[in-house]
């Protein structure tokens, strides 16, 4: 190999530009805890997950890159957002709340500490490395799947996907029961106004087509490249919100019959596959060899709507407006 | 060929990296938020779209290609928009006294 | 050192950052936005270690990828349920503190007649 | 190639940087936006550029639904909740 030097000057070089990356990263982080307001920490916390998605792909995992994008960065900095934006009258009495310089000295010494042990065990950990990669790759013909990762997410540990599901509408209930009685069955959130005409308008009507494509892009290209019902649904989720802001549309009460067979369609079928492995094939949640990619495909369609509506209304809240109004 | 294509590359993304340093330049000493507002666009409009012009020829297959083109449509029209409402936002605040 | 190793450290930087955030500071909705710092970072840890055993033709172990995955959902969730238990006691009881001396809020209930 | 594509890669990364240190300072809203808006299409562009120096060409759907999930972003900052948006002085968007 006569390219052997330059090899390793391209080594360093990508080892620099992973440091750069990694202090673009940490700068985000440290905003995120250190600015004075509110907002600009939510800012800086939507920056860090974005740019934390470029690590993932350096890391080489574009499908949990896709889900950091997509959740971690886009809908939680949503979620702030509307949170911060609602407390800020509450903001100005916090400033007084400041604790002591004790305390804080104590908690830059925990942390430090925290964070210490965790870089010893980075570069403490074992070598070679234990790894289910191969067992992953051996057992992937059972699925005719070309992803790994939604192998392990439909497959090899469906069970774990059936209950996040299930996590996701509890945490729904949980946030619909914090109405208050009168407004419980009601519409979530107020009644979003635009100028019809306006900007807002139209960018609600012209990017949501584009978005649901590329929503259910996602989803279809999850059988072989990253991608899945998740990162998909959640696209969906976004464009259905961007439609509510712009007063296009209002938000659906949460009582009605349609949306709440919406919220369960993903994870009845997913149950309902699950069962017939149990009737069927030797184990709940085993899928026959046969129509193993035809089920999680099933299965992935319908938890693309659950999961668009599911993660929407979380975004919305609970009901504000009183059934009827 | 291939030489001809690197040279396309190293020609356009520097090109795009120029307009992001000049629309971030902009952004910094710009005197009034309008005017930021005018050179921020550029970094996303010509910046963005010589980047991928330049990436292009790397695009592993046909549906690379056609998704990089849609990453730069997508952003050119969200952009457009964003950018018309930081426009109200920056008339909204300059009302205030 | 290598990739692993670099965001590695870097994961424990922003687990200690998020951990500082979540103790000093005293507003709930920073605690919040610092506990998701925290699980980043874990999330992040996860990242390193499936990385390390890219094997057999994948960029990394498929299996810690796929339960960040399903951790990145919950901890969605669980934000969503956290800033909706917030602003109801915002709503509630007019103030967004955790302290229990608390003064008394000025304004009632706004969503009770 | 990869060497030219990673300098790019670096030098994105750091008007990434400047534009953190502009949302920082802010001071109004507008300003703030406008950073926002560079930080995410530099992050798209980085996001390319990693996808290619990389090897991963799944990074162009992360960066197409980065571009979509920042305009949505953007307008719920704009939004803060409100239920209007006040495109014009009051009362002007009825009367046209």
């Amino acid at each position: 190999m006569t390219l052997a030097p330059m090899t390793f000057a391209s080594m360093t070089f990508a080892l620099a530009l992973e440091i750069v990356l990694a202090a673009v990263v940490l700068t985000g982080a440290v905003w995120a805890i250190a600015a004075r307001g509110t907002l600009p920490a939510v800012a800086g916390f939507v920056a860090y997950g974005l740019l934390l998605s470029l690590v993932w792909v350096r890391l080489g995992a574009p499908d949990v890159a896709l889900t950091e994008a997509a959740i971690g960065s886009g809908l939680t900095g949503a979620l702030l957002v509307g949170a911060a934006a609602r407390l800020r009258l509450s903001e100005v009495p916090m400033a007084v709340e400041r604790p002591g310089v004790i305390l804080r000295v104590l908690a830059a010494v925990l942390s430090v500490t925290v964070a210490a042990a965790l870089a010893a065990s980075v570069l403490l950990l074992p070598d070679p490395a234990p790894t289910l990669a191969p067992a992953a790759a051996e057992n992937a013909a059972a699925t005719s799947l070309g992803n790994p990762v939604t192998n392990v997410l439909m497959a090899f540990r469906a069970m774990d996907t059936l209950l996040e599901k299930i996590v996701l509408l509890l945490a729904l209930i949980g946030v619909w029961s914090l109405a208050p009685d009168r407004f419980w069955g009601g519409r979530p959130g107020p009644r979003h106004h635009a100028d019809p005409y306006g900007v807002l308008a139209f960018v609600a009507r012209v990017l949501p087509p584009v978005g649901i494509i590329v929503g259910i892009y996602i989803l279809w290209t999850s059988a072989d490249n990253p991608g899945g019902a998740f990162q998909g649904g959640t696209i969906l989720a976004a464009m259905w919100l961007l439609v509510m802001m712009a007063g296009l549309a209002d938000a659906p009460p949460v009582s009605e019959r349609r949306l709440r067979l919406l919220l369960l369609v993903g994870p009845v079928v997913f149950l309902i596959v699950g069962l017939g492995g149990l009737a069927f094939g030797d184990a709940f949640l085993a899928y026959p060899m046969a129509y193993a990619k035809a089920l999680i495909l099933v299965i992935e369609f319908a938890m693309i709507l659950t999961i668009a509506v599911t993660l929407g209304l979380l975004i919305a809240g609970p009901p504000e407006r009183e059934l009827g109004s | 060929m291939s030489f001809v294509l690197d040279i396309v590359t190293i020609t356009a993304v520097s090109a795009g990296a120029f307009f992001f340093l000049a629309g971030t330049v902009g952004l910094l000493r710009f005197p009034d938020t309008l005017t930021r507002l005018h050179a921020l666009t550029k970094a996303d409009n010509l910046g963005l779209g010589l980047m991928v012009l330049g990436l292009l020829p790397h695009a592993g297959s046909l549906r690379d290609g056609i998704k990089l083109i849609c990453v730069w449509l997508i952003v050119l029209l969200a952009g457009a928009t964003v950018s018309q409402l930081i426009g109200y936002v920056a008339r909204r605040e300059g009302s205030r006294p | 050192m290598n990739a692993a190793t670099v965001f590695g450290l870097c994961a424990a930087v922003a687990v200690g950052l998020g951990l500082y955030g979540v103790i000093t500071n005293p507003q709930p909705l920073r605690k919040i936005l610092a506990f998701n710092l925290i699980g980043s970072g874990v999330f992040t840890f996860f990242g390193v270690v499936a990385r390390r055993g890219a094997a057999a033709g994948f960029g990394g172990d498929p299996i810690p990828q796929a339960l960040v995955i399903t951790g990145i959902v919950v901890a969605f969730s669980a934000t969503a349920l956290a800033l909706a238990l917030l602003l109801r006691l915002f709503q509630a009881s007019g103030s967004a503190t955790l302290r229990a001396d608390a003064p008394p809020s000025a304004g009632s209930d706004p969503t009770t007649p | 190639m990869t060497e030219f594509l990673t300098a790019a890669l670096g030098f994105i990364l750091a008007i990434l940087a400047v534009g953190l240190v502009r949302i920082l300072r802010g001071p109004g809203d507008a300003d703030r936006m406008m950073a926002a808006q560079l930080i995410g299409t530099s992050g798209i562009a980085a996001l390319l550029l990693l996808g290619t120096v990389s090897g991963v060409p799944a990074a162009v759907d992360v960066a197409m639904t980065l571009a979509l999930l920042a305009a949505f972003t953007s307008i719920a900052f704009v939004k803060k909740g409100t239920a209007r948006f006040e495109t014009d002085a009051p009362g002007s968007t009825e009367a046209e």
